[in-house]
């Protein structure tokens, strides 16, 4: 199937859209523009409102306010069966009477679709997910993930104008849940469809999309690309729920600088107005951490506590006096040396840092 | 390791002792019932006799038609009930939960006694009366039965992947609904159907025949006759269950999620 | 937008019309056991009426005694049965299901003509004869009870936590498996109980005195008398499935898990 | 609570053990040796046998032939209330009607421990594991991490001689996850406890283990140090599932060399055997493929199919005609300028390749 095959891809629109339930406000004047044929994951803890986020766009659920716009046309009022979007939906959607081939035609047949265009359309779809030889078997007769295959595959069927992922792996085993995360991101960039996609889970989000945006108590704290999400957070929430981060107690000083174990780092413009001798915390990624000389006056030592081997990397986390474990993060080759118990040195290599209020 | 086979003897013991609560009434009836008049011999006499006497098929047929009304009447009014309360309606669940186990609770004899006080004359002068009892003895057994099926499924999932892919509310009822709680429609209609047939205290006591209130009366004059009738019903009763069990099984495996 | 509306009012209309099924009747009743004499103004001499009436208390205290010592052996046998059956016991659990699921099926009127063949006359000739038939109707409800609370919690895993901590089985089953199914347990005992209380067709062919059965001979003498006491059993049953209620909510917010 | 307060650490060891259901062959005499104060971690997919390794280790299950030691002590008797074996299941092992210090207490009651003593037990148990607040919460009002922590201190209350875990982390989210493995592993270093670990997980076998096994229908495939298993894995099947590997279609050539795209690779003495001409598949971690100039002869052209951002790493998947994407793993900074639907050329740094058959 090519780019060509499927409609023109689609602009997604929400603007300030709120949602409550009862007194609580799941979704908060959220704004999302989502560009053609792009992939947009939204990220946050449960409860973050993600998923409300997504079911409006479905019209599966309606917004106290705001509007919802796909291509410049207002979609509030469309019934969710006329929206023309493919969901996938977390688990245990497939229809479970229906054979793979039926489940797939079913939007079809919604849409009274001519048969032979039917079978031309399922037979194009089971090719993508290359489930062609599970044609005729039932769900229960698929494993986890190729039910999920079998989802996506029912859900591009019908050509949608944007195709919505409600943490479709978040059900699955860890070694399949990387297979497909890739295979759906290869199959939504031939197609060139405009993507929703949303996870828990910053690893997959950071993965898999184009631009993450990041959501708290239903609010976008911040939506970007995944590297500027990782190097530039805006926030501290987005900081520690992007990636990992340490945070490690200090000090400020004046001048914008910020007292934090051995050494004295500047903080970002925005955070230089904490007077001097407050307590905070500093943010520090594991690979902003290095190894150091003893003789270094900057560095620190403390004791390995924890050595976690992650291929590639491994990942030290360090005991020091008054702090939590702090981690760092290097390569496999350079760490082989330390065991648990050594005596470890280290300082900060970045130039600047971000802090929070304790 | 003592206390081990211990608890095993204990509860193997109480297995047996429920299995034979039945096993053994069951087979002492049906050698009864194949006993030649005066106790001597076995044949099919007393089935026979059975199917001579006045009344059989008559109160069979009145039986059956309005065991048959029942049955539908039921899941006209129970299934969309159901499928509301689990899609859109869970807060008026436990009420209507509630409701429907009462029938349990109530002595069948007060409920005689207050419906008839209440119901419209129009109805209590003709047999169909029975039929509206009978739904509400079956109640209990129709919630539980498609509730458990209605829950087995993740009935909003399915109904939102329906809608979202087109179908309109009629198609996801008809090609995903319905097909989805198939067990369930069947156990509650055949539970419903049992139970009409078996139903013997309101019937009786608002002085209608059916086969229940036949089967005694017969079986006042021929105890072996009354015996071959209870291994009839009860033969009935295995191949209605048989029937039951079949289509969940097999509805069962439809659902079932290898990982 | 038409269809949902379309669809939710004939959804609403069934959950009323159900509704309505017992409120009307039951609004009915208890407004007619309230009238004097001669249907004039409202009273409680009804009520007064039934309790002073020939084996009021009586039948009462035989049914109670019945259908307690039916709640007691019902559990004796089914609980331990149960948990077996959850435990080690699977490929047995549809063969009980299927036994425990026939007293449903066959019709009572049966059920008694059977077993009075079969029983030892011993039983047969005093009224202990009920307790058994007692549990054999309520075995289906037993059974189900006690199987949800048992599926409900993940018994195998906390036997097995428990085994692993050091604990006997005689603690395991006193501290873990009990508590946890506590609620079944009381589940399982009020609907014997209730079903004992209630049970009409097989005391009356057996020929025994109950509350159930006085109460029809009472209520022919007095038609408002009948309804009040059809009222007082509904509030007896009100009250017994407040009390199962309170009890299976207490205990389903035990096993509740927030992620 | 120090090392000193909880009894000798113990060996635990496996000798032989099978394991038949019918006619599966759960555990097809199964070796294993578990040194005092180790960590292992038993990996494969399900069904491997991992669990059931587990539960005989319990006296959950019991061996079909075999034996069990722990300090040279035969086990295999042993009820399994009587073997002071701490063990934390998958979820929801918590009594529901006992508060967090009623199930931490469980044991020591079962032991009939005295009160005084008993209480201090829990103090140091809540300690250990962080919710000292949470004394008197019953399960149902924790968090599913708060859970398996409770479950871990009641594991560790009756000061057991081997802790077990089965698949304790696999019911949480991505990122508590992380935390509580970290968890784990630290409480276990500092009790100097005996440990056996079942997962299917091979980054959180990796990360926590000082060895893993790993384990394939029933047998142990190869049982080494994560590093060890990672860069010198003795079974394609190990090469595969720990860790992440490229199989690249091959032939074989004379001499010991394998050709594959455009590179001519000695194999591993073992895979010599194979017949010159013959189809193979070689398999090639994503950071043993780096970067190349288009005019090395060696290197093979490839178009960008995919890019996920995994925070300091990048990894590309790359498209290259006769062979399924080819996965790369480099550093961020180094990827930024290549995008989707880019030329690159690469080659296999290795100098030594392994292969499978096809």
């Amino acid at each position: 199937m090519t780019k060509e095959s499927l409609r023109e891809s689609s602009t997604l629109e929400l603007v300030k859209v709120s949602r409550n339930f009862g007194s609580v406000k799941a979704l908060d004047r959220l704004n999302l523009n989502v560009k053609p044929g792009e992939l947009v994951a939204l990220l946050g803890p449960s409860g973050c409102g993600k998923t409300t986020a997504l079911r409006i766009v479905a019209g599966l659920e309606s917004a106290t306010s705001g509007d919802l716009f796909v291509n410049q046309v207002r979609y509030n009022e469309t019934p969710a069966n006329m929206r023309d979007m493919g969901m996938v939906f977390q688990s245990y959607s497939l229809f479970p009477n229906l054979t793979v081939t039926e489940n797939i035609e079913y939007g079809l047949r919604a849409r009274k679709v001519d048969p032979s265009l039917r079978a031309k359309q399922v037979t194009k779809m089971l090719e993508l997910v290359a489930l062609g030889n599970k044609a005729k078997s039932f769900p229960h007769q698929l494993s986890g993930g190729q039910q999920q295959r079998v989802a996506l595959a029912r859900a591009l069927a019908i050509e949608p104008r944007v195709l919505l992922l409600d943490e479709p792996l978040s059900a699955l085993d860890a070694q399949v849940r990387k297979q497909i995360r890739e295979e759906i991101r290869s199959i939504q960039l031939n197609l060139g469809i405009t993507t929703l996609f949303v996870t828990h889970d910053q690893e997959e989000a950071m993965a898999i999309a184009d631009r993450v945006g990041v959501m708290n108590h239903g609010r976008l704290e911040q939506i970007d690309k995944p590297t500027s999400l990782y190097n530039d957070p805006r926030t501290p929430f987005v900081a520690s729920f992007v990636g990992q981060a340490n945070k490690i107690p200090a000090t400020m000083r004046n001048k914008g600088k910020v007292q934090v174990l051995n050494q004295k780092i500047n903080v970002s413009e925005k955070d230089s107005h904490f007077p001097e001798g407050k307590n905070l915390n500093v943010i520090v990624r594991p690979e902003s951490i290095e190894l150091a000389s003893e003789n270094d006056p900057e560095s620190t030592n403390g004791l390995v506590a924890i050595k976690s081997f992650l291929g590639p990397l491994t990942k030290l986390g360090i005991a020091v006096e008054g702090t939590p474990l702090i981690h760092l993060s290097i390569s496999s080759k350079e760490v082989r040396k330390f065991n648990i118990g050594d005596k470890i040195s280290f300082k900060i290599s970045s130039e600047e840092v971000m802090v929070e209020n304790v | 390791m003592i206390q081990k086979s211990s608890k095993f003897i204990l509860i193997s013991a109480s297995v047996i002792v429920s299995t034979l609560l039945f096993v053994i009434p069951l087979v002492a009836a049906s050698i009864y019932s194949f006993k030649g008049n005066q106790g001597k011999g076995y044949s099919f006499a007393n089935y026979l006799w059975l199917m001579h006497q006045d009344g059989f098929f008559q109160s069979l047929v009145t039986t059956l038609k309005l065991a048959i009304l029942a049955g539908a009447l039921n899941l006209i009014l129970m299934v969309p009930t159901m499928v509301f309360l689990n899609l859109k309606g869970a807060k008026f669940k436990p009420l209507v939960d509630f409701l429907c186990i009462l029938p349990l609770i109530i002595p069948v004899v007060s409920l005689a006694i207050g419906a008839q006080v209440s119901m419209p004359s129009i109805l209590q002068n003709t047999e169909y009366e029975l039929v509206f009892f009978y739904v509400v003895i079956s109640l209990p057994f129709t919630f539980r039965a498609l509730d458990n099926a209605l829950q087995a499924v993740s009935l909003n999932t399915l109904v939102e992947a329906s809608r979202n892919l087109g179908a309109t509310w009629f198609r996801t009822i008809v090609k995903v609904i319905v097909p989805s709680i198939k067990s369930g429609i069947f156990s509650a209609m055949f539970l419903t159907f049992a139970l009409s047939i078996g139903e013997y205290t309101i019937t009786s006591l608002l002085h209608w025949d059916t086969f229940s209130t036949w089967t005694v009366v017969a079986g006042q004059q021929n105890i072996l006759g009354a015996i071959a009738i209870s291994i009839f019903s009860f033969v009935g009763a295995i191949a209605l269950l048989t029937i039951i069990a079949l289509f969940s099984n097999k509805s069962k495996k439809l659902i079932e999620v290898k990982e």
